[in-house]
């Protein structure tokens, strides 16, 4: 059962320069993030998203503002696809007062509650039952709300995320279950963890599922709008399996990689399947813009994120105090 | 608690009723439910089922079965969902049948609904209710007789409340429903029948108050939920022999009221934790370890413990019954403490 | 995907009168239950198997003596089917020293290594886990021993079956997932908490199953021994879901059962669909035995059970020292 | 612990070597995968990556794929395989990547490897080992950095092992593998790279036996896991200022070795317990009233507790830093309770 074939909205040269420029934002974001890690200004590790940036923003651009998205260890993506702002975002990950988070969550727990982020997470499948929840809250205030809940395929280890898909079933809860898969649960293919079909997972509970390349954000997009608005329209959850790859090591500090995966696959997915690529001969081959938009586009977010990432360094830590503050609220 | 038989409680008021604490947790879900819009329930059989112990019954009837869900067997599941459903407008009530399934929601309660409000630096909050269970001597066995309020009292973020009475369970569960934050509400199940009085109108309880039950001057026995009761019986024993005991509540675990505690401990200078928790790394090794440290210079002996024993709950009732406090337990510490042996 | 047609092992005389026997002899047994709790003999509770006897005896007889079982919080079936004595289980139900766990199981932990049973389990899909690694364990010990894991269909909400479902499946282990289907969770009908198939469940991890008349316990044989023997040839897990009815309450307490089933639908099942009446005229049609010869049977395991009662409420209680032994082993 | 700094140990031998703590632990559980053909690993990515930590590097090599084995990432799943393999004839070691993941597998743990030994009458047995890590200070937030060793000691039927030196976790290892109980292991992340002299032959430590680290007359300080370099380096900056700590480490919290502690309790008269679970309702609070009750009466102040805040584990270092016990608080507690504040 796939979810059914209502035409997808056309992606116009407006929709596919913002999915361009977002797909871009995400890149540079990272790579900089990579050399913040490298050149040890960032504490502790981070997990890149480059590589999969077009299921990100293919999935958030069929979402408004107002709908719901949970995240994972590898979140950054997800968090500037629904809408954050790249200098909160580094000061997050450096520990910084003004960080999303007061540096509180740094790279894994970043939230960004004005966007409807409800948060990465750093236990796989961790947010399958926050997700899950966020769409009954949107049924049950009777809102037209809709989550999206992003998780790689290693979280198909989790039970609780069959416990949720069950009820979200059940109940037909607004929520698009949105599984990356990458091929690698850390530095194990998923072959050798996951038996079965990955989206027959979801059919187990009669949840509609498609099966599609995360590669192109187009089809992302197309697929992610079909599962958004049958969901807002109250038929129930979605569950979308995007083949994706992810370029760096499974962390910051993961760069000897041959045990597990070839160069030449490294390679082969950067060379033929590079999802800014895809994107960028089809605005190219549809007259949308010319190369020179384009270049001039991954400049401008280059300097944002490189002026954002300054901002950060120089920012401020929060006061030594507030580490007793917010445990509880009110 | 091995003896569910009622107790006359010293609280007396005007306007009251005599209900049974499944009455008065049932009071303050419904009030709660007619309040609050965003208030709903969500567990195994709470809706016509009623829960097995009876404490939802009728509320399915009032509020549909929208407000008060029949869930699958799926206990992560559901407070996850309750989760996130709290940290987007709604209040929810998580009933998690036995407190023996807490085991299966650590992840959600201790990853998940106690750190998202620090995580996210302020920003977000999980207000969600959790009813569970504890207690042993109903025959049940070793995976229905667990008190594991230790274990959610050691995670920061979360919230801790253990009633005693119909009259606290009502006071209290109303403030847990209205807390911005995480609480884990547990009630012994041997304590449902028991009644108390409790009065018409609206009330609430809050948190961090610890409670004394009856006042006395030889010793203190500091006592959690249904533990209360047995140090009643004992303090009632001890008074037949001449020694005035006091009893002190902490109602809630965490926020601790360590000073009424300490209070207590001071003016006696002899204490004695009754918990139904396995002895070892229990709540009781924290409120012993609380005075010992506070009132370390006005204790006349050592704090001593009377909780449940280290061992998995057996079935047989001859070995379960020796598993827990109980009166004459409690009363020969106290004694000993006074060198009366 | 259902497993093999292998050609089932034909049920002759012999093997018929022994699951009559045994099936006689739970419901016997369970019925003696009721009457202890009603006359407050018994402690604690207990959740009776009448109804459900073909599919425990099916299962069972298609396994040898070393073969492994895990079962349930309705677990009295299982385990006589398994081998246990009558004697010995009642002084379990009744805290004696006698019993198979000294009094300290009880119902709801009754165990019999010497038959291969590793316990009833109060929590509902709490010995998934366990028989999932005896599986693991026959394999890796070279033995060719099965493990058959008994469950519930309430159990299909609990996350980790379908976490061990899936190592079961990559490491082709030997085991035989049971899902006995008496359409209640408690008092909740399953179709209220149960999205999608029930056999979907397994097909998600390509896990071979079957759906099956659980009353039929000739129909349960075959199923099992299918099952089973593809088990012992090494070739992997199975599931098998058994359609049945439990005729008393979820426990001996649940006697007020009209709102949440009704006494027609109790009716219809114990007329039409009885185990023991299905097998009982099978073997009467098929000119196995006649009436006189079962009704001895019937006879002699009732007497069994009546004096199987009768010593285990006079003997001793463990002594009460013995509530500090056992914490920990050596 | 926030100072990863090696520290010389006071424990000497002949025929030593230097190896690390990961290390050693590859050694142990590569000696009792030789040894006995019933261990085997299971685990996320413990093959070939040879976990995050590299502590499990080369075992698939030497042991191949079948008794080390790279699971999908469901720790309760592999918990449970692994309890039905210990029941039947297995030996297995249960790789928990980090201690915050115990959340997923209490269930495992508490209800069903903790208890088939006693629920069974003793005809049942779980021989399984859990390894898994505590400990913050590595930057890595609040689902990364937990140490949730009390709720485990809570569990009767489970034994509870904290290592602090390479040598202690070798030995320490081995004895549980060969444990027929459920045995749940810590090993403090921080202490991987942490070298300290080994044996080159067979040995193994038994369960119970606390170990006093360095040797002291003014005040005792009780330390688990890496809190033992916290409590020398604090007894290295005491000695400076005259104070002579004696620093005990219980080694197991389950047994535990209430003689070593209360004896050096009684001797010095002043304790602080130091450990890096949160502190309320943590295991420094049993140990804090273990000595408060059975050392009383040679008591000359309270005993002190320093363990983690009661906060969810921050990822800013500026706050992260202040969460844990440092040797200067550690200090300044053991002085304080000297009057020398
Ligand atoms: C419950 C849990 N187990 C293990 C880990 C350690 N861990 C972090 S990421 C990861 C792999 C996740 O793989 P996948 O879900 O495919 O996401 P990806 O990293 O590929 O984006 C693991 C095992 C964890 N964070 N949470
Ligand atoms: C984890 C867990 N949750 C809830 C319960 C309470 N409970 C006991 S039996 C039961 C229903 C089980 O239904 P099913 O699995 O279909 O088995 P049946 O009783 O029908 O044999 C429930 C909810 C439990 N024992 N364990
Ligand atoms: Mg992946
Ligand atoms: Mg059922």
């Amino acid at each position: 059962m796939a979810t059914e074939a209502v035409p997808a909205p056309a992606v116009g040269a407006e929709l596919a320069l913002r999915m361009y420029e977002q797909m871009q934002r995400i890149r540079a974001f990272e790579e900089r993030v990579d050399q913040l890690y490298r050149s040890a200004k960032m504490p502790g590790l981070a997990h890149l998203y480059v590589g999969q940036e077009a299921v990100a923003v293919g999935v958030c651009e069929a979402l408004r503002r107002d709908d719901f998205i949970t995240s994972t260890h590898r979140g950054h993506g997800h968090c500037l696809a629904k809408g954050a702002a790249v200098e909160r975002m580094f000061c997050e990950l450096l520990g910084k007062e003004e960080g999303y988070c007061r540096g509180k969550g740094g790279s894994m727990h970043i939230a960004d509650h004005e966007h409807g982020n409800l948060g990465a997470n750093a236990i796989v499948g961790g947010s399958t039952g926050i997700a899950t929840g966020a769409a009954f809250s949107a049924k049950a205030r009777g809102s037209d709300q809709v989550a999206a809940c992003f998780f790689g395929e290693g979280a198909l280890g989790q039970g609780v995320l069959y416990e949720v898909m069950n009820m979200a079933a059940l109940w037909t809860l607004p929520v698009v279950y949105v599984c990356e898969n990458n091929s690698y649960n850390e530095y194990t293919h998923y072959s050798e963890t996951t038996a079965g079909g990955l989206a027959e997972r979801a059919a187990a509970f009669g949840i509609p599922h498609e099966e599609l390349d995360g590669q192109d954000v187009r089809a992302v997009y197309a697929a992610a709008s079909r599962a958004v608005e049958r969901a807002r329209r109250g038929e129930g959850p979605s569950f979308l399996v995007c083949e994706t790859y992810r370029y760096y090591g499974h962390h910051v500090g993961d760069v000897d990689r041959a045990y597990y995966r070839s160069k030449e696959e490294e390679e082969q997915w950067k060379a033929e399947r590079d999802p800014l690529h895809i994107l960028r001969a089809w605005i190219v081959a549809e007259g949308l813009a010319d190369e020179a938009a384009l270049e001039q586009t991954k400049a401008s977010v280059e300097a944002e994120v490189a002026a954002g990432a300054e901002h950060a360094l120089a920012a401020p830590f929060p006061d030594p105090s507030e580490v007793g503050e917010h445990v509880y609220a009110g | 608690m091995s003896t569910p038989a009622e107790v006359a409680l010293p609280k007396e008021h005007e306007g009251m009723r005599e209900i049974s604490l499944a009455q008065a947790v049932n009071e303050a879900l419904a009030e709660e439910l007619r309040r609050d819009p965003a208030v709903f329930l969500i567990g195994e059989d709470v809706a016509e089922a009623g829960t097995p112990f009876k404490v939802t019954s009728g509320l399915v009837q009032e509020f549909g079965p929208e407000r008060v869900l029949d869930s699958p067997i799926s206990e992560a599941g559901i407070t996850g969902i309750g989760l996130g459903a709290a940290m987007t407008g709604m209040r929810p009530v998580v009933d998690i049948m036995f407190g023996d399934f807490l085991t299966l929601v650590m992840d959600q309660l201790a990853n998940q609904a106690a750190k998202v409000h620090y995580m996210s630096g302020g920003r977000l909050k999980a207000p969600l209710t959790v009813r569970t269970t504890l207690g042993a001597t109903r025959r049940s066995a070793a995976q229905h007789s667990q008190s594991l309020h230790a274990w959610v009292s050691h995670v920061p973020g979360l919230k801790v409340v253990l009633p005693s009475t119909p009259y606290d369970a009502k006071g209290l569960l109303k403030t847990a429903i209205r807390d911005d934050n995480p609480v884990v509400f547990f009630e012994d199940k041997m304590m449902f029948a028991v009644k108390g009085p409790v009065p018409d109108g609206e009330y609430t309880i809050p948190f961090g108050a610890a409670d004394v039950k009856r006042e006395g001057e030889d010793v203190t026995i500091v006592a959690t939920s249904s533990m209360v009761y047995v140090a009643l019986e004992a303090a009632e024993q001890l008074a037949e022999e001449g020694v005035s005991a006091e009893v002190v509540d902490p109602q809630t675990l965490v926020p601790l009221d360590r000073e009424t505690l300490v209070a207590s401990a001071k003016k006696t200078g002899r204490v004695v934790v009754v918990d139904e928790g396995h002895t070892s790394y229990g709540a009781s090794a924290e409120l012993a370890a609380v005075i010992a440290e506070d009132a370390f210079y006005w204790l006349e002996a050592p704090v001593r413990r009377a909780a449940a024993m280290d061992v998995p709950v057996p079935f047989s009732p001859v070995l379960e019954d020796q598993t827990v406090p109980t009166p004459d337990s409690v009363a020969s510490i106290s004694k000993s403490l006074l060198g009366k042996a």
